[in-house]
């Protein structure tokens, strides 16, 4: 239970609640709404050896992976969908064995956080048995059922160290505001033993009440207020996804580790400050702007993604 | 392809077309714009129900493809219903499908040390178990040839990694004998052609294409495939089909799917000119 | 799945979806949202040897009871709490052994509605172990956790055949919207074989978006327009609880199955032809208009609870 | 008894006033109005999260009792945040309460034919496991000799149905037998005084009250009471608290739990005049 009165800090202490070997769940999912400021923040700090689950990730684990932090992954799917194909910084890292692979699925996933907010040891399922996911996890174990005789699947609790999320909206107290699907962050927040926010905006308790709190402040640790924080991926209402600058994210990691290095880490991550320099060094306003178009026109909409 | 796909899905049922599968999201808002106005469409990835896309977009969580969404679900709700057997049909696809309907996603070699690491499959493992049916599609069924005139197999005689269950595990055992809430795939359509399964739940080649012929789908199939009594040649879309799909795919998301060959076949169409 | 076009029917349409026998879980809670035009129907219709299941309730079993309508009895709490005490009609069907006692608690009754509607054929539990739980409900089952150790209880799937709800406004398509605490409703909808609601206020779809869409069509069978359909218990923004229409029913009750016949059930559910008959009976637009006076002041409010 | 439950509430814990108890409902809105300013008070029957309620309501599934929450929880997320070790503290009742802790509110004579049938316990039986403290209350400890000289007892030496679990089952089993998260209860504050509970989780009187003393409560009490050695006064509360809850609960809801003759009862507080 988190009951600071006022839970603002900047992105680096925000940060600084992730401790090397942290089991991490990152909210968003895919090219949406990926606390992706955070993690450039964490790369900065050093943070490794991370285990992440999650359901469908895209650059946020690729990145992490490319940036060295990751030590193993347990999510259902980590690529660029249809638009660029599969996680290059991921795959290499997962075939040389820098990372360990614990693939899981999206609904295993989901039990798994619900046995823990439930504070259940496990919680049995019909799926599962029959796939190879029973050798990747040996620690799920299986029962018969005492009312049908039918053979289940008892997945574990998964109680993640540190949630770490992007929201629209916050108050100072750390009710958050997601709008929006949610995808597995409301799970994520209250299986977790800490969640952190970066925030859009963080607005008093009276404006937020007229958006709806979508989790309760007691689950939050710490918010930090930082604007375009999911960047590149989308932050509805207020930007796309920036497809341009993850086609150059994605070019720099397919070319290789060191050309990732070279022309996206050291540019976009390390040589910058902070989060006002990594907005500048993605072209600032006009770019920025430019992802605030969609709600123009559909053609505008179509245009960034051409 | 995206017309066979639609045409497996019944009305009234509901059905989610998850992510990265633009074949399938299209497929499903054909269905619906057709023959299955009553489907419960639940996009993937933002889990909106009934969706009215503004366009089809290059990632799945995108607003423009939940605009106008009826209601909302959320990633337990729908995990769920199909868990509850209230999944009608899902969309499943694999860098590897065998005879039985298994399929991998997850990565080529051995899983405690992959050559090749796929991207995942998302819950795609669950669903295979329960989902009422699962339609299987690929749209890299032709496969070329390698210097020494090897193929990588997209349909294999076995999966390094199962992903998801068909109707015969690799170590054999029946669908039958899992507390499997669906019945498991009864389609792959696939750019050359469309298999169901027979009765032992091996996959059974029944459709072509005009262009295609069984010898062609036997040559790029790793298994050995069993030909209907009645293979017929598949009913091709309409031009009111094709323009719907163009008109809500303006970006040509979807042939990103297809191999250069696929994109530039052409089929004449009932009612073009 | 339910997928008409259109949903709605009359109030006699809506609750004949409810068979003898069935078992039922009642929407609302206490005071709050309780379903009772459509029961006054069911009762008037000569439903009977329902199963009731819920968390905490009260005029509407105690209604159910009085009417002869309930066969087994499985709530955590069936009263009128400090504002009146003990359920008359309820108590006395149970101590005459008419209606079967399998009193529930809340906890378990949400895990059972949740095994239904995750299909699984039971949750596990920590708690109900050591008390007479146990004894009244000997389907549930025990057994030792393979991860920790420790001995659970596992509570088999609860799926009602019907759930009966009232919500303060629909669409035709049957998506509903709760204004305020939606208690067990939502577990309900998504447990239940079949869902029925009467409704405040049938509105577009366009009109019901913005206030949100609780319970999606999907899960709802039917829906039925009636204003007033929660009286007297509260549906705010439109009406607060009608304590004074709750005390004589009370009284009524309080004195004996007779009484209870012919001072209440005869004038307000037997010779009332229909819902708007009913309205006339409690005094019509005057009493009505009454109960909405609670937004006008916190006085106001407090006069109607005096 | 509304200050003696205030008390046993820490600050910054998450506690719960369940329904149809005005009294809990007015020690935790006084424990965070004093001594708790961080409790993270969630209101029975709306699970309304810090509500500054209108006025206390006769019924407790009340929109004036959840005016202004700061947020909403739902019956599942509550239960789940207790089942999962979150909920700090918890206040139960019991027309039977035995020497341990154990309590019944379902019903008197033998379980498969009640001749007297209660309203049942909520989700009592499942917090009485669950949260981390639980403070028993009952304002009826006093009970009247009926006409042969015999007392129906609140608190018993053995419940006919135990609906809510203390320190050891009636079977004499253990609460650390059974894996339950919480330490079950601290004290029983009654009209008479208030009990903790000794290493053997066996109740012993801790506190009387001005115009109270042990050989009283032990009359009215069916199972022996052991006395503290160190049995004390209890502290009154001062005339901001009495004022706190006369504006809180203008219809007296609270004072229908209380005796005839209770509601008579008057303390010299601390700072009256």
């Amino acid at each position: 239970m988190h009951i600071q009165d006022d839970k603002r800090c900047s992105l680096s202490e925000l940060v600084a609640h992730i401790r090397n070997g942290d089991c991490v769940a990152i909210g968003g999912g895919l090219s949406w709404r990926e606390p992706i400021a955070a993690l450039r923040e964490s790369i900065r700090q050093g943070v490794n050896a991370l285990k992440l689950v999650g359901s469908a990730h895209g650059i946020d684990v690729d990145l992490l992976c490319g940036a060295g932090c990751v030590a193993v992954s347990a999510q259902s799917y980590v690529g660029f969908e249809q638009d660029f194909g599969m996680a290059p910084n991921y795959r290499r890292a997962c075939e040389a064995g820098s990372v360990t692979i614990k693939d899981s699925c999206c609904y295993t996933l989901v039990q798994q956080l619900r046995a823990a907010s439930q504070g259940l040891p496990f919680m049995p399922m019909r799926s599962v048995q029959g796939s190879d996911f029973m050798k990747l996890h040996p620690e799920f174990k299986t029962m018969l059922c005492p009312f049908t005789g039918d053979k289940l699947v008892l997945v574990p609790a998964l109680q993640p160290d540190v949630a770490i999320l992007h929201v629209q909206y916050a108050d100072p107290h750390g009710n958050l505001h997601i709008d929006g699907p949610p995808v597995a962050d409301i799970l994520f927040a209250k299986a977790s033993a800490k969640v952190i926010a970066t925030v859009e905006k963080i607005i008093s308790h009276e404006e937020l009440v007229q958006f709806g709190v979508t989790i309760p402040y007691f689950y939050v640790t710490a918010i930090a207020e930082v604007p375009y924080g999911a960047h590149p991926t989308a932050c509805y209402p207020f930007y796309a996804y920036d497809r341009e600058h993850t086609a150059r994210y994605y070019q720099a990691a397919k070319q290789g580790a060191n050309s990732f290095a070279d022309q996206y880490l050291k540019p976009f991550v390390y040589e910058c400050w902070d989060h006002v320099d990594y907005l500048a060094a993605i072209g600032g306003a006009e770019q920025l702007s430019r992802l605030a178009q969609w709600q123009n026109s559909t053609e505008d909409w179509l245009k960034l993604y051409e | 392809m995206i017309y066979q796909i639609a045409r497996s899905i019944e009305d009234g049922i509901l059905a989610f077309h998850g992510f990265g599968s633009p074949l399938v999201q299209l497929a499903l808002h054909l269905a619906k714009h057709s023959h299955a106005p009553r489907l419960i469409l639940v996009a993937g990835a933002t889990y909106g129900v009934n969706p009215k896309p503004a366009f089809l977009t290059p990632t799945t969580n995108d607003f423009a493809m939940n605009r106008a969404a009826e209601c909302q679900l959320s990633i337990e709700e729908l995990f769920d219903l199909a868990a509850s057997g209230h999944l009608g049909r899902m969309f499943l696809s694999g860098l590897q499908i065998d005879c039985w309907g298994n399929m991998n996603v997850t990565g080529l070699g051995q899983y405690d040390r992959f050559s090749l690491k796929l991207p995942g499959g998302g819950g795609g493992c669950n669903l295979s178990a329960d989902a009422s049916h699962i339609t299987i599609w690929t749209a890299a069924h032709r496969t070329p040839l390698d210097g020494q005139g090897r193929r990588r197999y997209r349909l294999v005689k076995q999966c390094d990694f199962t992903t998801s269950v068909g109707h015969r595990t690799t170590d054999g055992m029946p669908r039958s004998t899992m507390p499997y809430r669906g019945k498991g795939p009864d389609c792959i359509v696939t750019d050359l052609g469309v298999f169901g399964f027979n009765a032992d739940g091996h996959a059974e080649l029944q459709q072509v294409y005009p262009d295609t012929f069984a010898e062609l789908v036997a040559e790029h199939t790793e298994f050995d495939v069993p030909v209907s009594a009645n293979l017929v040649t598949a009913t091709l879309p309409d031009t009111e089909i094709v323009e719907f799909i163009r008109r809500l795919d303006p970006l040509k998301i979807h042939e990103r799917e297809l191999s250069q060959a696929d994109r530039r076949r052409y089929f004449a169409l009932n009612g073009s000119h």
